[in-house]
């Protein structure tokens, strides 16, 4: 089960302008990413882009994964030009992802953009199986989640988010579906309205740095605890360029390595 | 030779043997450790870790990366966990392994590269030194232990004294005359040349207006730099009789090769390990291919081979 | 300003006036004339033609290109018509033009280089003089004008003496210190400071283990060498005070603006005119909608901008 | 009708391994390109490869072209992935091509491997329709291709030659088809036996170095006309770079402008 594989591109299908969902068949088995972790991906054949691309595990389907991904230069641009039937080098399961307690209580899921792609593979891994719910009691524990996006148009995932019965609280910056502006100051406004959700409660955060900010600010003033998942750009992807710190409460981290996923209060911003 | 019989990659650096010429260069791959899952680290020529200094260094404030054509410019700021650290940590998991250690370190000052020297000489397991002369010298303001030839004679001569492992001198190519550097460290008593560190560049982000990086420039390391680096090893190779270590966008044994006729006695593969890290172990294969199919028998008829 | 005024691109190089910013690099637009057809002649800020010699010279024999990762290698050897039949032959169809035609010239000598310079000079047609300076020195052997800041003084010192016209020093980028050479150029008296020429690389063929060009070496060029280049346009606009001419691996307005942002007065297109014929008027145009959309009115505001 | 165009790709085919033939169809009218001049294709994303690749055409019909092309590296490793409805960046049609007189008696066509490509387009222009062949007389002036290769397999367009009535006169190196060795030998071979056709008659030639240099040699000998089409690395294309020359006896030539098709007796080799 090596972490350096070669995979098969079974699907790679343009959502919204600008989105794809690619799914991804290794041809072997591969250790099993948990929500959070991130795949390196060889998009390229000449050396323009020179470097692996880093994707967030979107979902994970036994064998099969698939990542979420919005073109935003050469490299994304590339992969999204993939067909069923070429074939990517990959390095991963990389990282460590969202410590996923299936019992914490109040879980509050905060995705921006593009972010919504790791968070949804953590929704699942936190949710119980809809049996489980039917069979009574854990309903309430049944995490929230915040979804802030552009516009109506680029809230993604909502089929699989209706399929693990989950409503989210969504914002968009133009107003065009949910409430208006920024998704933090709607936490604190939800946050403001249900007090008793502050207590033992804690956040998992994927999404622009802005908001991350924000949202760790916010958190950490009233001492809720959280994790974000981080970026930086990289080069290895496996801890050894150093390429990728991020600078923490703990000195100079890695977001590859440490990371992606940091406690909230640890990142210096 | 017929063509089956089996090449000789075996080649000696300043009188450390090697099992073959492909070593990992400073600063790509960790302290090897990290690399353990995806190469079969006994089968590599040498690993050179990455820059230690006296103590840790924290190194630069991130952005430290960005990616250019074909290459990308890094500018860690030699963050390291410092000798002690490295010893401690990190050479017990090298000491197991049959392949030879090689210490790259650097200093902000004649003194400083000395005592590192002297530890990393003094230490069990290590079996050759790599400087990095491509620092700031403090001593002299803004200027480069590696670009004045005065200045490199000199730290390197103190260095010599002081150490009885082989000594490896790394240039910087940021100079007008790389062959004058490196008759300034075969003379101060190097036993080999490393050529060549990064190539000094700048990326701006016109968003912004901001350099991308945190350092304003970095390094510029890939394949982009590469027929700048092979330019470099041959001007060494033909001013210096000690061996030249070739490096500088490395991707397959090809190139690995193309240096070899440019004058590498050995090569080390860096940015390349980011891109595949499986990627040294196909070096590897590929030059010994390339030797059984071109009837080379040993290391000595392909180093310096080219007919310029 | 509103974001629907038009910005004003025009800018002065040592009293020469350009509609744009946007010039050709010497070597890879001809005489301008094989250009005709893919690009509106009369809307460069200036053409910058093929290195001039005063006798004709047959340059390097082939291969005299080779490619390389994001880049290419060149040694044509500086090939030309010569001044005489470049003013006959040539310059005719550029006079027809209103875009300003700056002359690139070298010579063997100094006085070589003062011939060039005062039959330019004496000229019409030919608006300012480039003067490349990235040649072998043969009074001095092996070295190279461009490379010791003494030898760089003298000879532009005496060109300046000789001509009127705005006078252009281009740089070489194979030097330790290029801020050095750029105050070499300006203490001597030019009026703007080109940089960057290529820099030197080789590539070997594994297989006939001969250099892949016949002359060994040849210069790379090309989007591999930008973060160099840019990183050498900031040292000098750090250094003098007369406009810095930037150019290295432009394929595109953002990588104009870049080298704007580092200090560049105005740019050059090279290798980029190679990957498309039509790609000096996307840069013009794309600079014009990037100051637009930045609300930058003048080119003043844009040079040497970046927050470094 | 500029020579800088973008065409789609209407059908790229692999015909034999590592030979594909591909047809591309320009966005708009462009130049009526003749026999041996060349098109420049941009091939990639990102900046490796840098540079376009030069092909000469293939065929000309009317309106697409087709380029018959043989993967040699990255660029033309590439080119074989375009599939239909792809498109590129071209640059052509460039170049001097071959000089066809329908008039000329005893042409001798010579191809080398991949350097068939052109001789068919040019075999095409040469010969008569059928029509006028059945009309009479014209047969006579047909003429004759000599085509090496390097075994059985690599012997292209074989339909293309049935359908212009031409029989070449084979030579591979492992004598599985025609003449076993160099098709330089068997055309002195064919000249020995057919003195007559030594007067008047003129080669067109495409193909690896050292064919077109023994060619060329013997041609001088026996001053026979010739032209061949010569290769050069190339940047521009357009004649400014100066990269592409050849020495000839008129001084250095550039295969993009005074070239391809160079007379034989012209080029020092
Ligand atoms: C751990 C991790 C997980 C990620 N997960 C996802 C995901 O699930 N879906 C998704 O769409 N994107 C994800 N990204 C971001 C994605 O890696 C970048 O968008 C992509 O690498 C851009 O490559 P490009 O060649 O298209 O763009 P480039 O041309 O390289 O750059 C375009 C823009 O993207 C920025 N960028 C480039 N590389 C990175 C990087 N490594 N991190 C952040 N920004 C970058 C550049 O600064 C630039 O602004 C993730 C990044 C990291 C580090
Ligand atoms: C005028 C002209 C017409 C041509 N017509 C055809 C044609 O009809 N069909 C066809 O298959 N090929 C043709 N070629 C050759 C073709 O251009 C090269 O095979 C191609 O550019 C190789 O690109 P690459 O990236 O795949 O190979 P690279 O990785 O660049 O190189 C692979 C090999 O090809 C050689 N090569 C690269 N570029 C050239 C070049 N410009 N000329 C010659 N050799 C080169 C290299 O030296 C190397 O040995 C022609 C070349 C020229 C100059
Ligand atoms: C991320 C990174 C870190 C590096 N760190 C060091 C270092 O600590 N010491 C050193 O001597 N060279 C260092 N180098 C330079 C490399 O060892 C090598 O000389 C250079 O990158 C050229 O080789 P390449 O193109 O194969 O990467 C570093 C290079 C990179 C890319
Ligand atoms: C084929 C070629 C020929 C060149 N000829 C000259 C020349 O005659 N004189 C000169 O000063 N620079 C010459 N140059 C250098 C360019 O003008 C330019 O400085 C360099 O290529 C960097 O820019 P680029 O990366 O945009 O090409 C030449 C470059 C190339 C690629
Ligand atoms: S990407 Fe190299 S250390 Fe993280
Ligand atoms: S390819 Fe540039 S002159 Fe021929």
């Amino acid at each position: 089960m090596s972490r350096l594989f070669t995979a098969t591109v079974t699907e790679n299908r343009r959502i919204i302008k600008d989105h794809y969902l690619i799914t991804l068949h290794p041809s072997g088995k591969i250790k099993k990413p948990g929500p959070g972790t991130f795949f390196m991906l060889d998009v390229n054949t000449g050396f323009d882009p020179l470097l692996k691309r880093p994707f967030s595990l979107h979902r994970w389907l036994g064998r099969d994964f698939q990542l979420l991904y919005r073109t935003a230069g050469k490299g994304t641009y590339l992969l999204s030009k993939k067909r069923k039937g070429d074939t990517l080098e990959v390095l991963g399961p990389l990282g460590n992802g969202f410590p996923v307690r299936k019992k914490a209580k109040n879980i509050m899921l905060v995705a921006g953009g593009i972010g919504i792609a790791p968070i949804i593979g953590l929704a699942e891994a936190l949710v119980p199986s809809k049996s489980v719910i039917k069979k009574g009691g854990m309903h309430k524990n049944l995490p929230v989640l915040f979804y802030g996006a552009r516009t109506k148009n680029e809230i993604l995932c909502t089929d699989d988010l209706r399929s693990l019965d989950m409503e989210p609280i969504i914002s968009t910056d133009d107003g065009t579906l949910g409430k208006k502006g920024n998704i933090v100051n709607v936490i604190k406004r939800y946050l403001t309205a249900h007090p008793s959700r502050v207590r033992d409660s804690v956040f998992f955060a994927c999404g622009p740095t802005p908001m991350l900010k924000a949202l760790s600010t916010f958190a950490v003033r009233h001492k809720i605890r959280g994790y974000a998942a981080l970026e930086e750009h990289m080069a290895c992807g496996i801890g050894t360029c150093l390429g990728c710190v991020v600078q923490t409460s703990r000195g100079h981290k890695r977001v590859c390595r440490e990371g992606p996923v940091f406690p909230i209060e640890e990142i210096i911003w | 030779m017929t063509e089956n019989s089996t090449p000789d990659l075996r080649v000696s650096i300043g009188g450390l043997k090697l099992r073959n010429p492909v070593m990992t260069a400073s600063g790509t791959f960790g302290y090897g450790d990290e690399y353990a899952e995806f190469v079969d680290l006994n089968r590599l020529g040498a690993i050179v870790v990455k820059g230690l200094s006296l103590r840790p260094r924290q190194g630069n404030p991130p952005p430290r990366i960005v990616e250019t054509p074909a290459g990308m410019l890094n500018a860690i700021g030699l963050q390291n966990i410092g000798i002690n650290a490295f010893i401690k940590k990190k050479l017990p998991f090298l000491r197991q392994l049959r392949t030879p250690v090689i210490a790259n370190f650097f200093g902000d000052s004649i003194g400083e590269y000395v005592r590192a020297a002297e530890k990393l000489d003094n230490t069990d397991g290590i079996h050759a030194l790599e400087m990095n002369i491509s620092c700031p010298n403090k001593q002299a303001g803004w200027s480069i232990f590696g670009t004045d030839p005065k200045v490199t004679f000199k730290v390197v001569t103190e260095v010599r004294q002081a150490v009885d492992k082989p000594l490896i001198v790394k240039l910087s190519p940021n100079v007008t005359d790389i062959s004058i550097m490196a008759r300034a460290a075969e003379d101060a008593g190097a036993d080999a040349i490393s050529a060549i560190n990064t190539i000094t560049g700048m990326v701006i982000d016109i968003k912004s207006r901001k350099p991308r990086l945190a350092n304003t420039t970095g390094g510029l390391s890939g394949p982009a730099i590469r027929p700048v680096a092979v330019r470099m090893v041959w001007e060494c190779y033909r001013a210096v009789s000690i061996p030249v270590i070739g490096m500088g966008g490395i991707v397959s044994a090809e190139d690995a090769v193309e240096f070899m006729l440019a004058g590498a006695a050995a090569v080390a593969v860096g940015t390349g390990n980011f891109i595949r890290p499986g990627i040294t172990i196909d070096v590897i294969e590929g030059i010994r291919s390339y030797m059984k199919s071109s009837c080379i028998r040993s290391m000595r008829e392909l180093t310096g081979a080219a007919q310029c």
